[in-house]
């Protein structure tokens, strides 16, 4: 009797699937027909909020608003890959440093203007992601983790050799000079790169959103969620794989350029794994799988460490710890779970 | 004859959708009772409840006590074995691996190579592959395999949840009379969820019909058959 | 009805298909024809080597020798993420759904082969992009109409009762309007009534959209009421072929299924 | 080729601390199926503890007893207050949470015993072993007591009624629970023995690398590599795969010229990810095949 054919995988109490299910939280979008109206008048909201908040606070909260939304679109970038598609990746840190680094050097030394250093950036960043997602292809879960990793480990010891030290500053890194706000705009240059990064942030989002309803992103999380099938729909699961890995760092990269221009430097050691491990967590506390909870993770990733480090000096890592802890203790799925079970709970009522 | 399980008015749901909407049957001592029902009616949701695997509310007693709101492992630790559904082979591990998982909870260790080469004598199949991981066993080998392994908790109660599902009717055959020689030879009390329900009002003493969530028919499994109105919507014949 | 030799070349030819994986023979130099328009039946008990057949038929497998002809060309060249493409659709036997995604969004995966878009046009929503959308819209409105499944359209597939999730995954592969569907076990699970509806609707969708139909079931009954030709396997070996009367009395079919005492 | 031979030997010295960290990497991986980032972490807690019982006088074996006995219950408690609450939060919730623990830990011992670098006795002493100047007393004990514990945990897994029960409800909790396992102690177990290999081995550790809160941040991601490039599924595997980081690291550090010591672990994980390509379940692991 041939023991293969009718080996089947189970879905209630097989082995695999029971890992590969719980990589991403359960509620994929707390989205429904009926919130539909709240959900645009809470959009609506927020980017009024947005435009007009630089008017009423200081120029360094500004620069952390900007900040904060930097951080965000690497997230979405991440969230592309992890949550729609499924992969997994500690070597963001990498695609972020690529971005900074393309938009220091092309800033600096070829003089180019800072607003066309996103575009390369987000171009050099795809093809570097979808180069890597090609050996990437053959290895999942944790291998895919040690292989990111590896990157990720790699990148700052790169961008430190000394061949490289003629366009990388070295250990020295980069001095960027800030641009000013175009066509005589009655704005600062903190002012202008927070509506600048908004706009960008905004375009990335919306372009975000299109893509995981369309086409294209339903064939990325049927990857995610049974490959087989997928590939049985006509997908061709290597490619769109890898195409997600390129898109994934096409955004990363976006983001990278961004910071390296509000920030005004870049440096080697600002883009070690810890960059990577935060844009993880920004990703879970947000929310796997639903975009907007992106700006939670961002702000999250800027701001809580300050916040632990006012709490306690000495033990700042301890509370940042406890912080993190209690978030996924209240919400074990992110803002996204949490939102969605608060909107259950109402309409249940 | 003494009860060995009584359900009383056992609810469920899974999230917002109810599944059962109080249910009540009992199960006698030594018998065998089968649980017939349309996909969907709720009957794998009954055995899942009765091992603690779903959130239910009502009242579930075994040898008297109310065992509702025990864990799934304390349940099985009273003598109550549940095949489910897919069979839930250990699929890495080897056929004899799995027997002793079987009895793992067993306090009275000596007696378990005893029982394995009993389990064996019942199944000559598996003896045949008893170092061979469980995954690489045809369908109805691994249903013989999961029958073991629950054999092996020395059960007061199996659950057999789709026993016949996907595996070819010689196959079918073969296991219920394994069934029917263990329920006697054995003394285990069987309650079966069976789509093929032809098959399962062959061997059982009792049968209850269930309808999306609710009992609507209970009586002698020979009656239950005999029914014309059952005779049509169930067994297809 | 003969075997399609005469009436030019048939939609679906298997030639001689052997698959081994590491000593265990699954399919031993399996070979039959499919015309046009029929629903062909493949059977056999456990074991018997059907669901690695369909495996080899949507190249999730490739077969160690042997050939697989769809309209007279080999498949075997091709990946099998253009099976859809090229019109082999099919179902699975534990039903293969993306569980995450609604009723709605599995469909309209299923229709993936027949569009174009790319992630450009779909991230800026590019009129091309628009347009492909409607057109999966309406493929998929129209085929969860035909099979009843408008109340759930917007649901996770993940809670849906095993029946409707088998619905589901018809409609999935209709989406891409196969040429050849095949469906593996599609009865399993489900009652009398559903089984015996079941029947109606295979014929019904090789009727009403021109599809040709391979079938692997253990459910005899159906097999035998709606299929034209039944191929029976057992141990990966071609036991029995023809119409469902012959080979229901067919004496290596009998005792493959119901051992040596049944006549 | 001296030279190489030399490298060798040295690789493999080292080689025996990731070891030994792979192997706590693989007994937490067996329990509950993923890689615990707060294990180094961990690891040189239980080894500050053990420096602080030699401090008040304790002798070094006894300190070495107790500390693992602290660590396995440890391991426990930790299991119990922190993860079993949030059981059934999605995979990568865990990973965050295992991000915490690692910064609470680290910034703990930080704020207790200050970020000086301490030195920690070796039971071996560090006379040259052979009279080779390339492995000493203290690294062939390491070896040796790296193999000791490879032993242990085989014959545990293999022979042992617990052994199975833990293996069985790593790979299959709900039909585990079906046979009357407590799948959550089998859990917490996992967690007590994980950490309690984690003490040895940061205890073998420190005479080498010296004591100080970030000592085992370099060491854990070595012992990573080791257990994935071993196979996760694979004690021995993983042992091997320690000794072989060691070595990668060592060679290439001599023989690839830009390398230079900043280079080594980025180049020794480029040929990690370079073997999984080829063999992506780990050179030892076994492959899950799943069908449809």
């Amino acid at each position: 009797m041939s023991a293969h054919e009718e080996t089947v995988v189970h879905h209630d109490i097989g082995e695999s699937p029971e890992g590969a299910e719980r990589l991403i939280a359960k509620p994929a979008a707390p989205e429904a027909k009926a919130g539909l109206q709240l959900r645009h008048f809470v959009f609506v909201a927020l980017l009024v909020l947005a435009f007009v908040l630089p008017a009423f606070t200081k120029n360094f909260v500004v620069f952390q608003l900007t900040q904060t939304m930097v951080y965000a679109i690497a997230i979405v970038g991440l969230n592309l890959l992890t949550g729609f598609n499924g992969q997994f990746s500690l070597g963001h840190s990498a695609f972020y440093a690529v971005g900074a680094y393309t938009a220091a050097i092309l800033m600096e030394q070829a003089g180019l203007s800072y607003v066309w250093t996103l575009p390369v950036a987000g171009i050099i960043c795809f093809i570097l992601g979808f180069l890597f997602g090609l050996p990437a292809l053959r290895l999942e879960g944790v291998y895919l983790a040690l292989a990111t990793f590896a990157l990720a480990a790699a990148t700052p010891q790169i961008l430190k050799l000394s061949p490289l030290e003629h366009w990388t500053g070295g250990v020295q890194g980069i001095v960027i000079t800030k641009p000013d706000a175009p066509f005589g705009l009655p704005l600062n240059q903190d002012q202008w790169l927070y509506y600048f990064t908004l706009i960008v942030g905004l375009i990335l989002y919306l372009a975000a959103r299109n893509l995981v309803t369309s086409r294209t992103g339903r064939a990325l999380m049927a990857i995610r969620d049974n490959p087989i099938a997928a590939r049985s729909m006509g997908v061709n699961t290597s490619l769109y794989k890898a195409s997600a890995f390129g898109l994934s760092a096409f955004y990363t990269g976006v983001a990278g350029a961004l910071g390296a221009i509000i920030v005004q430097f870049v440096a080697p050691d600002s883009f070690t794994l810890t960059l990577s491990i935060g844009f993880l967590v920004g990703l879970v506390v947000g929310g796997v799988g639903w975009l907007p909870g992106a700006l939670f993770g961002g702000a999250f990733l800027l701001f809580v460490p300050n916040i632990a480090e006012n709490v306690s000096k000495g033990l700042s890592g301890a509370v940042y710890g406890l912080l993190l802890i209690a978030i996924i203790y209240v919400m074990p799925s992110g803002l996204a779970g949490f939102l969605q079970l608060i909107v259950s709970k109402v309409r249940g009522k | 004859m003494s009860k060995l399980l009584e359900v009383k008015n056992l609810r469920a749901s899974y999230g917002q959708v109810r599944v059962l909407h109080g249910l009540n049957f009992s199960l006698e001592e030594g018998g065998v009772t089968t649980l017939l029902g349309a996909n969907g009616a709720g009957k794998t949701t009954t055995l899942r409840a009765i091992c603690g695997m779903v959130k239910c509310s009502g009242e579930i007693l075994f040898e008297g006590k109310n065992i509702l709101g025990k864990s799934t492992e304390d349940v099985a630790r009273l003598g109550v074995a549940h095949i489910p559904e897919g069979r839930g082979t250990f699929t890495r591990m080897t056929v004899e691996e799995n027997l002793q998982l079987g009895a793992i909870s067993r306090r009275d260790t000596q007696n378990i190579p005893k029982d394995i080469d009993k389990m064996f004598d019942h199944f000559p199949r598996l003896k045949q592959r008893r170092t061979q991981q469980a995954g690489t066993l045809s369908g109805g080998e691994q249903q013989m395999l999961a029958i073991a392994r629950a054999l092996m908790l020395r059960p007061r109660l199996m659950l057999l949840d789709e026993p016949s599902f996907g595996l070819a009717p010689l196959v079918v055959k073969e296991m219920f009379e394994i069934l029917t020689a263990l329920n006697r030879e054995e003394k285990a009390s069987m309650l079966i969820v069976e789509q093929n329900a032809a098959l399962a009002l062959g061997i059982a003493d009792e049968a209850y019909l269930l309808e999306t969530g609710s009992i609507v028919m209970s009586g002698p499994a020979k009656q239950i058959g005999a029914d014309e109105n059952v005779r049509r919507s169930y067994l297809g014949y | 009805m003969s075997s399609g030799s005469g009436d030019g070349v048939p939609l679906l030819e298997v030639r001689d298909v052997a698959v081994r994986f590491d000593g265990i023979v699954a399919l031993d130099g399996v070979s039959f024809k499919l015309p046009k328009g029929q629903i062909l039946g493949l059977i056999g008990p456990n074991g018997a080597g059907k669901t690695t057949m369909f495996n080899c038929l949507s190249r999730l497998y490739t077969p160690t020798s042997g050939d697989v002809l769809f309209e007279g060309k080999s498949i075997l060249g091709r990946p099998a993420y253009e099976m859809a493409a090229i019109g082999i659709g099919r179902t699975f036997q534990n039903v293969a759904l993306f569980s995450r995604l609604t009723v709605r969004e599995n469909v309209l995966i299923g229709g993936h082969s027949h569009t174009t878009s790319n992630f450009f046009g779909d991230s800026l929503r590019l009129p091309s992009a628009r347009r492909t959308e409607a057109q999966l819209e309406k493929t998929a409105n129209e085929l969860m109409d035909y099979l009843h499944l408008g109340d759930v359209a917007d649901r996770p597939v993940a809670g849906l009762p095993f029946g409707t999730q088998k619905r589901v995954e018809l409609a999935r592969a209709l989406a891409a309007s196969p040429k050849l569907l095949l469906l593996d076990e599609p009865a399993g699970g489900l009652n009398h009534d559903e089984v015996h509806e079941l029947g109606r609707l295979v014929k019904q969708i090789r009727d009403d959209r021109d599809v040709t139909v391979l079938l692997v079931e253990h459910h005899m009954g159906l097999v035998m009421s709606i299929s034209e030709n039944v191929v029976a396997l057992n141990f990966g070996k071609k036991i029995a072929e023809g119409a469902p009367d012959v080979v229901r009395k067919d004496p290596e079919l009998i005792r493959a299924y119901l051992g040596g005492e049944a006549a | 080729m001296e030279l190489f031979i030399q490298q060798v030997l040295a690789g493999i010295s080292t080689g025996a601390i990731y070891a030994c960290m792979a192997l706590a990497v693989v007994m937490i991986y067996q329990a509950i199926d993923h890689l615990n980032f707060a294990q180094g972490e961990m690891a040189m807690f239980s080894t500050f503890i053990a420096w602080q019982l030699i401090e008040k006088c304790v002798p070094y074996w006894l300190a070495f007893v107790l500390t693992v006995i602290i660590s396995f219950i440890g391991g426990i408690a930790i299991e119990r207050i922190v993860f079993k609450p949030i059981e059934n939060a999605p995979v990568l919730s865990h990973v965050v949470i295992f991000i915490a623990l690692y910064s609470v830990i680290n910034s703990a011992a930080g704020f207790i015993w200050d970020f000086t670098v301490k030195s920690f006795p070796s039971p071996f002493g560090s006379a040259p072993l052979f009279g080779s100047s390339l492995i000493s007393a203290h690294q062939g004990g390491m070896v040796a007591v790296t193999l000791v514990l490879l032993l242990l945990l085989y014959g545990f897994f293999s022979f042992t009624r617990v052994g199975l029960a833990m293996r069985a409800a790593a790979a299959n909790p709900a039909s585990s629970r079906l046979v009357g396992i407590r799948v959550s102690w089998m859990v917490a177990l996992g967690w007590g023995m994980a950490t309690a290999l984690g003490s040895i081995a940061g205890m073998l550790i420190a005479p080498v690398v010296f004591l100080e809160p970030n000592m085992m941040i370099s060491i854990l991601l070595y012992g990573f590599a080791g257990a994935v490039l071993g196979g996760l599924t694979s004690p021995g595997g993983a042992v091997l795969g320690g000794f072989a980081v060691g070595v990668i690291e060592n060679l290439a550090g001599t023989y690839i010229p830009v390398v230079g010591s900043e280079l080594k672990l980025p180049i020794a994980l480029v040929v990690i990810v370079v073997v999984l390509v080829f063999k992506p379940a780990g050179l030892f692991g076994r492959v899950v095949v799943s069908r449809v």
